[in-house]
């Protein structure tokens, strides 16, 4: 061992970092020779079981998905709301503080995680496995692009309600076990909450099933097609309020963050909570609002349609006619590339040393090549595009979550609860009879012709 | 009492003989204080009806304003009843008021109400003036009225600010704070500091208005309306926020008399009692303003009162700058104050209410006895009154909208 | 100062005041006896000739021989401040009439006297310590009360631990600050 | 509240997202500094002359008038001996408002003294008188008060710090100088004797801990000698 550990230490830290890359390489190549070796055998077994397969990567992919998803919302509701309080917000971790969330999660990791006296250990452990599974969950069914989703059912709309209702109940269980009143409060609150706000939220969604006839998520976008004024937002006005407002109850977020109210009932249901279990609620709710989010963009706002058809362009690229050019164009580019940007700076300021203009030029170059290289990711896939053009609409949405939460106070329970039987249900329930007669009159009047 | 409970280790039997749930002691949903009561109204207090239960609001509140605990007794959302427990920021000011000299007591009443130091100190100053029978020069007069004018501007912004938050908008109170934040700056550059000025001296003032006070000021003044307007059109107009305070907490005419109230509270009931007017010192006699009055008496109310008394306050420093006299800014006092025996009681008009000395002098250099009165204590009990009835989130808008700041509260 | 109120006062209670009626600058001093306190402050409340509508302060007063509750009252029909002093409580046990039935937020400050000076007020239901800890047992603000190290006023230069009970009777008859009130 | 509902609530969205672009109020700390009043009070600093030492004499004027005193400090007196300081009783032990009675005209009590036994003064009176209150012949008075007392009372420097308008840390220092002049008394039997009776009861204490601890003392480790 010492002599391992003397070698070890006389190594320099680029050498310790080499031996260490070495190490790991060699014990890669195990897997790799006995994956080369068994590849047909393994490739029948994945091609046999193509569904699982699909399911099983789906369901990593979204379950990786959720932490930078949380840590870039997250981040855009602390610069966001300090931009509209007239504050800094974060500008010490990253670029413009980019990177603070993350660090705000690594020290949600590092700190002490306990179980108050009087609480029930195995209800408080389970509850934010709970909420965070149920809003990992619902993003199974949500269609990013064409073919990129978890799994086309077609119930999916039903089954994203299905799922949506289960975090109730891992509120309600941190609520209750947590041995703590105000806990108690933040759970009842949620429960009352979320489940007279589930009624409008469904129902307001069944006007666009009757005009759209499908409940599968991706039938949906695909109807939604062409220009922005297919979207279904133009055919269901009413129905998209209710919707986007009952979501917002759904995700308890202000106005209607009565769970967590923190200058009523301190923080709800996660007062006792600390440490990585406070951070599953925590990541839960901000996941939460990129689901509805997108789940709004979806059903009403033409999900990764484009708002205008785009032109049919192909460009026919294909590098390997280039041959031994390619290899070329590689090495060159680049360097061309800095160069070129690099000059009009040192050229314009003659106060620049040149190392820095270079610099400069690389980074010019960088970016306009990424650019470039993802417009025409954009016009030759169309999963690409989708994604993008979904990604911008929903984080258009996300957005409009954080300005509700930097501008709006927080309603009453009597006032939220009031609201969702009193006008919301109504609401909903006449939104959906007027689709249903409309939906009959002009088929009446189409089959009359 | 089973305060051994909350003591056990997590995976503790029910077995174990160091639990002990009684009958009468059941959980965590009863707790009673470790003693018998005292008073009948404790012991009714501490009586728990069906389905009710005690929740504490605070010490460690967030929006109990500083360090006060709430008893509520629940049913359900509904606040069934309140209990107020006080003391946890006393430190006896009274006292270390009488066993000082009188300079020194306007340092120890300056952290009474923090966010309005100079009314503090006004009170405490013109009892004792009154009590050494000391002429005020009218320059000094000038300044202390524009200073405590600015003074209340900043205690109201903050106020607005505190009452949204409190209602769960995170924006109000930055946005105040900025206004609070350039009053603030310019005062320090009047007085010297920020929050505890201690600026008031028997007789006078400690400094004369100075260039970069008066620069701050003009800039400050040239768009102190529009700003205001600005960030108060944020919460006025927003149908949540009017809202839940329309109708909450109504306090009438009678009662608020009754309970002793003054100060905007009593002003929002359509009582136009305002101790500028009622009974005038200083200079207020001769600055023209008006008393705003309204008379809902809900949270609304005292709300927008507060707003209006804003712009008054804008009027009256426009008034203090223009008619400013030149002069001595104190009178000529001996170092060592050695009234003759007497009692004098000097009341003034803070942002929250009646401030208020009693003062007794036996002909030492230390008043003998000193009686501070504050309205955030007067005006904190009225909770216990207008409460009851409403729900758990509404303690809080009414408690924001009395305004009281412990400090004062607790002496 | 008000003349005239001082006269109309006089006309009115001259019989009960047990003291001459003081004026000095904006204020207007009576005394009385503490069992007619609730009646002449009811008169003083309730009388469309007088209408002292206000309650603005309450205090308790220990002036070392005896005890005094002051009050401050307000009303339209005079441009002073009327102080009604309820005087000669003894220290041992003083008692008075509450004042809660004419004005609920006294409550409050008859708490705060009866915590600081250990005043009875007779009729307030709410009459527990506001201030100090349930078991607390001194009151803090009489004259015999002494800071810890308030050396200079403590019998024979020692100092009295501030936390220890004391009723009023311990107090050494020299050491007492006393006012001539 | 306007007649349309909800417009209330789109113009407070519409005031938010105009202060979304304003130029913020905030700064980045300890980069960029806020300009602070001329007259702000409240920075902490001392202040060093052109040569760079520090321009504080320890002379406690601030500390005596700072109304709430909450100024404490230390030093040590010219002969580098004597610790003098200042500041609130829960950190020396002093009185703290003395500067406040002395304003008051009130005698001033120094109970730092007090646990020396009070002396009849007449003597060092007598001394005092004998030498004209004159602080010159200091060595003098000092040895007569050694000569009268056997040694240099507390009291009795006080005293004379009091009478002659010399200050107490001067004459402290003068004392000390002098091997000759001495602050306590000679040891002698009787007070070897005071010091044994006052000294605490070991068995006694152990004693009390047993009952306290209900037997369950640690008992001492007796280290066994080969």
């Amino acid at each position: 061992m010492t002599v391992v550990a003397r070698t070890w230490q006389r190594l320099t830290i680029p050498g310790r970092v080499l031996l260490a890359l070495l190490v790991v390489g060699a014990l890669l190549t195990v897997p790799l020779v006995l994956l080369i070796v068994f590849s047909d055998e393994l490739l029948a077994i994945v091609g046999a079981n193509l569904p699982i397969v699909r399911f099983v990567v789906a369901a990593t992919a979204i379950l990786l998905m959720t932490i930078p998803t949380a840590f870039v919302i997250i981040y855009i509701e602390m610069k966001g709301i300090a931009l509209m309080n007239l504050r800094i917000g974060p500008d010490r971790v990253g670029p413009f503080g980019s990177l603070l969330s993350v660090v705000h999660g690594l020290k949600v990791l590092m700190k002490e995680d306990f179980t108050p006296t009087g609480a029930d250990p195995t209800v408080f452990t389970w509850a934010p496995v709970v909420v965070y599974l149920a809003s990992v969950m619902s993003l199974l069914v949500i269609p990013f692009a064409p073919g990129l989703f978890g799994q086309d059912m077609n119930i999916a709309l039903l089954y994203f309600f299905a799922v949506g209702g289960l975090t109730v109940v891992g509120l309600l269980m941190a609520g209750w076990s947590s041995f703590n009143k105000y806990s108690l409060l933040g759970g009842l609150r949620s429960a009352a909450q979320v489940i007279s706000y589930e009624i409008p939220l469904t129902l307001s969604v069944v006007g666009l099933l009757i005009l759209a006839g499908t409940m599968s998520l991706n039938q949906l976008v695909l109807n939604q097609s062409g220009w922005f004024t297919n979207w279904y937002v133009f055919q269901q006005p009413l129905g998209a309020l209710i919707f986007f407002i009952a979501a917002t109850a759904e995700a308890n977020r202000t106005p209607f963050d009565l769970t967590e109210a923190d200058s009523e009932i301190v923080a709800g249901f996660a007062t006792e909570y600390s440490g990585m279990r406070f951070g599953f609620f925590f990541f839960a709710e901000y996941v939460n609002v990129f689901i509805i989010s997108a789940l709004t963009v979806t059903l009403f706002f033409g999900g990764w349609n484009s708002p205008f058809p785009m032109p049919d362009i192909r460009l026919a690229l294909d590098p390997g006619s280039l041959g031994i050019g390619l290899l070329l164009v590689i090495a060159l580019v680049p360097l061309i590339g800095t160069l070129l940007f690099a000059a009009p700076f040192w050229l314009l300021r003659s106060s620049m040393p040149s190392w820095q203009a270079l610099v400069l030029g690389f980074i010019v170059f960088n970016i306009v090549a990424v650019t470039l290289v993802l417009g025409w990711a954009f016009i030759s896939f169309d999963w690409v595009a989708g994604l993008i053009w979904f990604m911008v609409k929903t984080y258009g949405f996300v957005f409009l979550f954080v300005w509700m939460r930097g501008t709006l106070p927080r309603v009453r329970i009597d006032q939220l609860m009031g609201f969702a039987w009193k006008w919301m249900l109504p609401a909903s329930l006449l939104n959906l009879f007027v689709t249903a007669a409309a939906v009959i009159v002009v088929g009446a009047l189409r089959g009359g012709r | 009492m089973t305060v051994t409970r909350n003591l056990l280790p997590p995976h503790a039997s029910a077995d174990d003989p160091r639990i002990t749930l009684d009958e009468e002691v059941g959980g965590i949903f009863e707790n009673v204080p470790p003693y018998p009561p005292r008073t009948e109204r404790e012991a009714e207090f501490y009586t728990l009806g069906d389905g009710e239960m005690f929740i504490n609001m605070g010490p460690q509140h967030p929006s109990t304003h500083g360090v006060l605990r709430v008893v509520l007794k629940l049913d359900g959302e509904k606040v069934v009843d309140l209990d107020p427990v006080l003391g946890y920021l006393h430190r006896g000011v009274e006292k270390l008021c009488e066993n000082a000299d009188y300079h020194q007591v306007i340092s120890q009443v300056d952290p009474l109400e923090y966010v309005s130091s100079l009314f503090c100190e006004w009170s405490p100053v013109m009892a004792f003036e009154q009590l050494l029978d000391v002429e005020v020069p009218r320059r000094a007069e000038y300044i202390r009225v524009l200073s405590a004018e600015l003074n209340r501007i900043a205690s109201h912004a903050l106020f607005a600010g505190w009452m949204a938050l409190d209602l769960g908008g995170l924006t109000p109170i930055l946005w105040s704070f900025i206004e609070r934040d350039e009053i603030v700056e310019m005062l320090a550059s009047l007085t010297g500091q920020r929050m505890l000025f201690n600026y008031f001296r028997i007789g006078g003032v400690n400094g004369d208005l100075n260039h970069d006070f008066m620069s701050r000021l003009g800039d400050w003044m040239s768009r102190a309306v529009k700003q205001i307007d600005n960030d108060t059109g944020l919460l006025n107009e927003n149908e949540i926020f009017v809202r839940r305070m329309r109708g909450l907490g109504v306090l009438d005419r009678d009662t608020a008399l009754r309970m002793c109230a003054t100060g905007p509270n009593l002003r929002a009931t359509g009582v136009p009692f305002d101790v500028r007017r009622a009974h005038p010192y200083s200079i207020y006699p001769e600055i023209d303003f008006d008393i705003p009055t309204r008379t809902e008496g809900d949270c609304l109310a005292r709300y927008l009162l507060r707003m209006d008394e804003v712009k008054q306050s804008l009027r009256i420093i426009d008034q203090c700058l223009h008619q400013m006299p030149d002069g001595p800014i104190m009178a000529k006092l001996p170092r060592l104050l050695r009234p003759r025996p007497g009692r004098a009681y000097a009341s003034i008009e803070g942002p929250r209410g009646q401030y208020a000395t009693y003062a007794i002098s036996d002909g030492t250099d230390q008043p003998f006895r000193m009686r501070i009165h504050d309205p955030s204590f007067i005006h904190l009990q009225m909770v216990g009154l207008l409460t009851p009835g409403n729900l758990v989130a509404d303690t809080m808008a009414i408690m924001a909208s009395l305004d009281p700041i412990m400090g004062g509260v607790d002496k | 100062m008000d003349r005239l109120f001082r006269r109309r006062l006089e006309a009115r209670f001259g019989d009960r005041l047990t003291g001459p009626v003081r004026q000095r600058h904006d204020q207007t001093e009576i005394r009385i006896a503490a069992a007619d306190v609730a009646d002449i402050l009811r008169t003083l409340h309730d009388d469309p000739e007088w209408r002292f509508e206000l309650l603005a302060d309450l205090a308790g007063v220990d002036t070392g021989t005896h005890m005094q509750v002051v009050y401050h009252l307000w009303s339209v029909t005079s441009p002073d401040w009327l102080r009604v002093i309820a005087d000669g409580l003894c220290r041992d046990d003083p008692r008075i009439p509450s004042v809660t039935f004419l004005w609920k937020g006294a409550e409050w400050m008859e708490r705060e006297a009866y915590d600081m000076f250990g005043i009875t007020f007779e009729g307030n239901r709410d009459l527990r310590r506001i201030y100090m800890p349930p078991e607390y047992t001194s009151f803090p603000l009489r004259k015999d009360f002494f800071l810890a190290d308030d050396a200079a006023r403590s019998p024979g230069g020692g100092v009295r631990p501030m936390e220890r009970s004391h009723s009023p009777r311990d107090a050494a008859p020299g050491a007492v600050r006393q006012v001539r009130a | 509240m306007s007649f349309i509902p909800g417009l209330g609530i789109v113009k407070g969205m519409g005031s938010t997202l105009r202060r979304f672009f304003e130029p913020k109020a905030t700064i980045k700390y300890p980069e960029q500094q806020p300009d602070q009043a001329p007259k702000f009070r409240g920075r902490l600093q001392l202040l060093y002359d052109e040569w760079g030492t520090l321009k504080c004499e320890t002379c406690f004027q601030c500390a005596q008038a700072c109304p709430i005193e909450c100024i404490d400090m230390g030093g040590v007196d010219t002969k580098g001996r004597f610790h003098v300081h200042w500041g609130p009783p829960e950190t020396y032990g002093e009185r703290r408002d003395e500067s406040a009675l002395r304003r008051s005209g009130r005698t001033v009590p120094d109970r730092a003294y007090e646990h020396f036994e009070p002396i009849d003064l007449l003597a060092v009176d007598a001394i005092l008188d004998e030498h004209d209150h004159d602080p010159k012949r200091m060595l003098q008075i000092l040895e007569g008060v050694q000569g009268a007392y056997g040694y240099l009372p507390v009291a009795a420097i006080k005293r004379i710090s009091f009478k002659t308008g010399a200050w107490y840390a001067f004459i402290y220092g003068a004392a000390s100088f002098y091997r000759h002049l001495r602050f306590e008394p000679p040891a002698d039997a009787v007070q070897v004797a005071a010091v044994d009776r006052n000294r605490p009861n070991e068995e006694a204490y152990l004693a009390r801990l047993d009952e306290a601890l209900g037997g369950s003392r640690p008992r001492p480790r007796t280290r066994k000698v080969h």
